[in-house]
């Protein structure tokens, strides 16, 4: 009964993708996520696959991992929007960087500037983990409305210290969701949880939004974004992104709940800080400090789906955030991106930061590159069955020449 | 679920007190919300009762659900309150179960006579007869209608 | 006393009436001659759907979400694309609201009415196509004291 | 002039049957016993629109019945998705963020200065008040045109889904909304100069259908007819749902329990909800308008009602965890004013039969769902 036309023979190959391939008759979906990267024990909990469901059916759960309520309709996006699929890296970097990395950039990645940044704002400063740097960045990126809301790492659930995604909307909700959580929140997963943008394609006031991540969960955000099948309607109003830097991330029950709870008889609800540096593990509750051990103690908690991730310094971020490589009580920043580059410049000319160049042969940078490094050499290739493409350094390092500015 | 219930507590409190024996269940379901269990032959008294002295005087509606699993048509009543001001926003589930093979049920036109339509509605879509009611025909359904209740859960139209 | 009362202010309101009624007599009427004079619906208005082909990647989220079923996924080549059947739709949209890709939009056309049932099925092809510009459109305006009317569109 | 009372049992009476044919809105048949002039007892037959929606809705999951829950009174549409959409969120336990619920109260009362205006419109054409009949349609198009640049569509806006509503307030949708609510409000007394002073409404419906307190509360009547029988319940005020806990309006009542002061009650409630618009875009807040919501109907049952153009409409809903709800009842508006058709035809003059059965804006569409 229905007309069919004939097949059209030009159909414009998409924009970004690999152009046309055949409708598998073996569809991949949910289940198939589930079994090649779940149980596979390579899900870092971004949350990528969470926010890309179009009919809103995947949720966050308790034991870190996405879970489905209601009926699949089989429509292959969260599969491919999750990035421990396939990360084709370098076509990433055309989309957020216009240009893929050069061969010195192997290690950190592209970036235009390094620099330590402190915030002057001291409430902020009481709450930073080390230097307030997003807080403050997206503070002032609220005030001059650049952005409408940032999507940070926050505590929403009834658990004290499980990390979730937040809206921040102003100063006070910032300051409340500012310092690190050494264990995974799904952060990707609230642009779609909390920070619904209405899905209707006709630009109605769209709100802009910026999004807080550790690199993984960036992976996770461009993956969503880059690939033909994958959910590009999701990211479209964020403005930029700050990354942060991360070695590993912890399991939340065997770190937080059996140890600092369990063993150590710490109340999470009074723990107020808790930081992972020089190898060792300090925890505050009040000002006093708690804790203070090697971080040995915890290696059992760590999570071994973190063993494949090689990106250490979020390569895919604008700005990138971290402790490493400033003295204490300063970040260190790298921008990544001209945006990035304009945000952090109208900081301090607001005067919402203070900021001292990084000497890329400095020590700090030097120890900075040595850590990416080790990360790098984590081998990706044993778990993803198409190799994550992140550009592996040549054997022997070759004397970086000083990148003419 | 939310904030204090004291109304409905004392509601609940006052129920069981008067009914001790015939009330199954009285629970404070949300936050407004009571459900009350009551013996299918008891619910004539249970209902003056709920009219005159606690002041439920304005029917709702009334529903009946076909828990084909369990073998039994449950007949709930929505009952709300236009004479007490303070309970304005309370509803009371009066519910009351009946055998699915012989459902059989005591009509409360008697007690609201608003309940009448209602209940001629659960006769044509359920197959339950109501005793006492005043017109117990078909409401909707044309009268030439002679295939089973429509709404119970084995009578399945070809899913769209 | 009170009839004789009763009945002047029934003559007063009916007066009253009456006056209301005369003072529209010059106003302009609302209705519009539908083909000559077109009614313009804004940019969100849920019109018939329009499908980009390059973006649509098959995965059939509109027929799973689509209430009437009025949707089918037909095979051209080796891609699958939506077919609608608009002799079904209700224009609720939720296809376009859940479809991943931005693949299907709303358009302003909603003259799609034709002779015959089958011409209703929409391909994929027909779809593809922009709907066409239209002018001698009205728009509904109100202005404070003239009363509301339909004015020619500025083209804004 | 009090209605004739109706003559004693076993005088020779005369059965007519009125109908069925679309009697305004939708097709319904009253089988009136006469007695000469005078109606003896009216019976109404419905069902001839039913359609069986509570068994279709056990069929489909919660977003496609959406459209489905809202084909009963088109042009209250608004109104019972929210019915639905709030049995739903109490369910799931889903709380929408506040720009949503305010979004939500302006779709409801813009529907229902839509939904009194096309009552007063068929009230006046059942009058032969043809000028009555074009007005009301005609300025019904200010709202129309307004909720299409909201939602996209002209009538039927399925605009609210569980978690939030579909979309965001358009640019310049405020200041027109403003201008056009104003306007509208000189429109109502421009309606009451030529037709609710005029004695050729008054004289048909004063003291005509007369539905006494007791009678409008036992026979759980509701919404407007229960309100012109002096009777102050409305849902917004007893039990706030969406946003209404943070508006201030009044409740409009009217103690004479006629024909006539059912329909004041409709014309008071337009200028309230036109009044409620304004006030809502003033404090409407910023942020997103939807929050996530599973397609899920968790396990559970919720006795969810809201306070519909025609009164209340509510949903018992029982879910067990599937994307279909296991059990709804829905009970509508019109289905509860259904009982007190014939309390209000009982001695009335047939010609008077349409002011006083109308002013009940009773939808048999809506009733037979």
């Amino acid at each position: 009964m229905t007309q069919t036309a004939t097949p059209p023979q030009t159909l414009k190959p998409s924009a970004e993708g690999e152009g046309w391939k055949a409708r598998p008759i073996k569809l991949k979906i949910f289940g198939n996520l589930i079994a090649e990267v779940v149980h596979k024990g390579i899900c870092m909990y971004c949350g990528a696959c969470i926010a890309s469901c179009p009919i809103d059916i995947l949720f966050h759960s308790e034991n870190e991992e996405p879970i489905m309520r209601g009926t699949c309709a089989a429509c292959q996006v969260c599969y491919y929007s999750c990035p421990r699929i396939e990360l084709p890296v370098a076509e990433i970097e055309r989309r957020v960087f216009g240009r893929e990395r050069t061969s010195e950039e192997t290690i950190l990645g592209i970036h235009l500037g390094s620099y330590s940044v402190r915030a002057k704002d001291p409430e902020i400063l009481k709450n930073a983990q080390d230097g307030g740097a997003v807080s403050a960045l997206m503070l002032y990126a609220l005030d001059q409305k650049i952005i409408d809301y940032a999507l940070v790492s926050g505590f929403t659930s009834l658990q004290p210290w499980k990390p979730g995604p937040m809206v921040a909307r102003t100063k006070q909700e910032l300051v409340e969701n500012a310092g690190s959580q050494y264990t995974p929140g799904g952060q990707v997963g609230g642009l779609a949880e909390i920070a619904v943008p209405n899905r209707s394609v006709v630009d109605f006031q769209e709100e802009r939004m910026a999004l807080v991540g550790l690199p993984c969960e960036l992976q996770g955000f461009w993956r969503m974004n880059s690939h033909w099948i994958a959910a590009p309607k999701i990211g479209r109003n964020l403005v930029f992104t700050i990354g942060l830097f991360c070695s590993k991330v912890f399991d939340y029950q065997k770190m937080m709940v059996d140890y600092v709870q369990g063993e150590r008889g710490i109340d999470l609800r009074t723990v107020t800080k808790v930081n992972i540096k020089k190898n060792r593990m300090l925890i505050y509750t009040g000002d006093r400090l708690a804790i203070d051990e090697p971080v040995e103690v915890i290696a059992h908690a760590a999570r071994e789906e973190c063993n494949i991730c090689v990106d250490y310094s979020a390569e895919l971020a604008d700005i990138a955030v971290g402790a490493i490589g400033s003295a204490s009580g300063w970040s260190t920043v790298l921008t990544r991106t001209p945006r990035g580059e304009d945000i952090l410049n109208g900081a301090v000319d607001a005067g919402y930061i203070e900021m001292k160049r990084l000497d890329p042969l400095g020590k700090g940078m030097k120890f900075l590159e040595t850590l990416c490094e080790r990360k790098r050499l984590r081998d990706p290739s044993a778990y993803i069955r198409h190799n994550s493409a992140f550009p592996r350094p040549e054997p022997k390092l070759m004397p970086l020449q000083v990148p003419t500015k | 679920m939310s904030l204090a219930h004291e109304r409905e507590d004392s509601l609940v409190k006052t129920l069981k007190e008067s009914f001790p024996s015939d009330i199954k269940e009285a629970t404070v379901v949300r936050r407004s919300r009571i459900n009350l269990v009551v013996a299918p032959d008891k619910i004539a008294d249970i209902a003056v009762f709920l009219r005159d002295k606690l002041g439920y005087d304005h029917p709702s509606g009334v529903s009946a659900v076909d828990y084909n699993r369990e073998g039994r048509f449950e007949i709930v009543y929505h009952l709300s309150s236009i004479k007490t001001r303070d309970q304005q926003d309370i509803v009371i589930n009066l519910k009351e179960s009946v055998p699915r093979n012989s459902p059989k049920a005591v009509s409360l036109v008697s007690v609201w006579p608003g309940v009448e339509n209602y209940e001629r509605e659960s006769i044509e879509m359920f197959g339950i007869q109501f005793e006492g009611h005043p017109r117990p025909e078909k409401l909707f359904l044309n009268d030439n209608w002679d295939g089973p209740p429509p709404m119970r859960k084995e009578v399945r139209f070809p899913t769209d | 006393m009170a009839p004789i009362v009763g009945k002047f202010k029934a003559a007063v309101n009916s007066w009253v009436a009456y006056s209301a009624g005369l003072r529209h007599l010059f106003h302009k009427p609302y209705t519009l001659r539908f083909p000559e004079q077109r009614y313009a619906v804004e940019a969100g208005f849920r019109g018939r759907h329009l499908l980009h082909l390059d973006r649509c990647t098959g995965c059939g989220i509109c027929a799973w979400i689509c209430p009437e079923k009025c949707i089918t996924i037909v095979q051209r080549g080796d891609r699958w694309f939506p077919q609608y059947f608009y002799g079904r739709c209700c224009f609720c949209h939720f296809c376009t609201d859940y479809c991943p890709e931005f693949a299907l939009e709303e358009t302003v056309e909603y003259d799609i009415a034709e002779y015959t049932r089958e011409l209703l099925v929409w391909s994929p092809e027909r779809l593809a196509k922009p709907p066409a510009k239209k002018d001698n459109k009205y728009v509904f305006s109100v202005n404070g004291s003239r009363g509301a009317s339909q004015v020619p569109e500025q083209g804004h | 002039m009090q209605a004739m009372s109706p003559t004693e049992p076993g005088a020779q009476t005369m059965t007519l049957s009125v109908g069925p044919q679309h009697s305004g809105s939708g097709h319904m048949r009253l089988i009136v016993e006469l007695d000469g002039d005078i109606i003896v007892s009216a019976m109404p037959d419905p069902g001839y629109v039913h359609r069986g929606i509570e068994k279709i809705i056990e069929l489909r999951n919660i977003i496609r019945s959406i459209p489905v829950i809202e084909r009963p009174s088109i042009i209250d549409a608004s109104n019972l998705n929210h019915a639905w959409v709030k049995a739903i969120e109490e369910l799931q336990g889903v709380e929408p963020p506040a720009r949503g619920q305010y979004l939500r109260c302006l779709i409801n009362e813009m529907n229902r200065i839509m939904s009194h205006l096309y009552w007063l419109s068929i009230y006046g054409v059942f009058l032969g008040h043809t000028t009555m009949f074009m007005w009301p349609l005609g300025d019904r198009e200010l709202f129309i045109d307004l909720a299409e640049s909201l939602t996209g569509a002209r009538i039927t806006y399925s605009y609210l889904v569980p978690g939030g509503v579909r979309r965001d307030l358009p640019k310049g949708f405020a200041e027109e909304a403003i201008k056009r609510t104003k306007y509208f409000e000189k429109r109502l007394d421009e309606y009451e100069n030529i037709f609710f002073k005029n004695p050729l409404f008054t004289s048909r419906a004063k003291g005509i259908g007369i539905l006494t307190r007791e009678r409008a509360i036992a026979l759980g009547s509701t919404g407007p007819t229960l309100r012109g029988s002096g009777i102050d319940r409305d849902l917004r005020k007893d039990e706030p749902y969406a946003a209404y806990g943070e508006l201030d309006f009044k409740v409009h009542t009217r103690p004479g329990g006629d024909s006539y002061s059912r329909a004041m009650v409709h014309m008071d409630e337009m200028r309230e909800s036109s009044q409620l618009i304004r006030q809502i875009l003033e404090k409407l807040p910023s942020g997103p308008v939807r929050r996530k919501a599973p397609i899920v109907v968790p396990r559970g049952e919720t006795y969810a009602r809201v306070e519909s153009a025609r009164g209340e409409c509510s949903f018992y809903m029982i879910g067990e965890g599937g994307d279909k709800p296991y059990r709804a009842r829905y009970i509508t508006g019109s289905y509860r004013n259904l009982a007190a058709i014939p309390e209000v035809l009982k001695g009335v003059r047939l010609a008077d039969m349409p002011t006083s059965w109308w002013s009940i804006d009773y939808w048999p569409v809506e009733a037979d769902r």
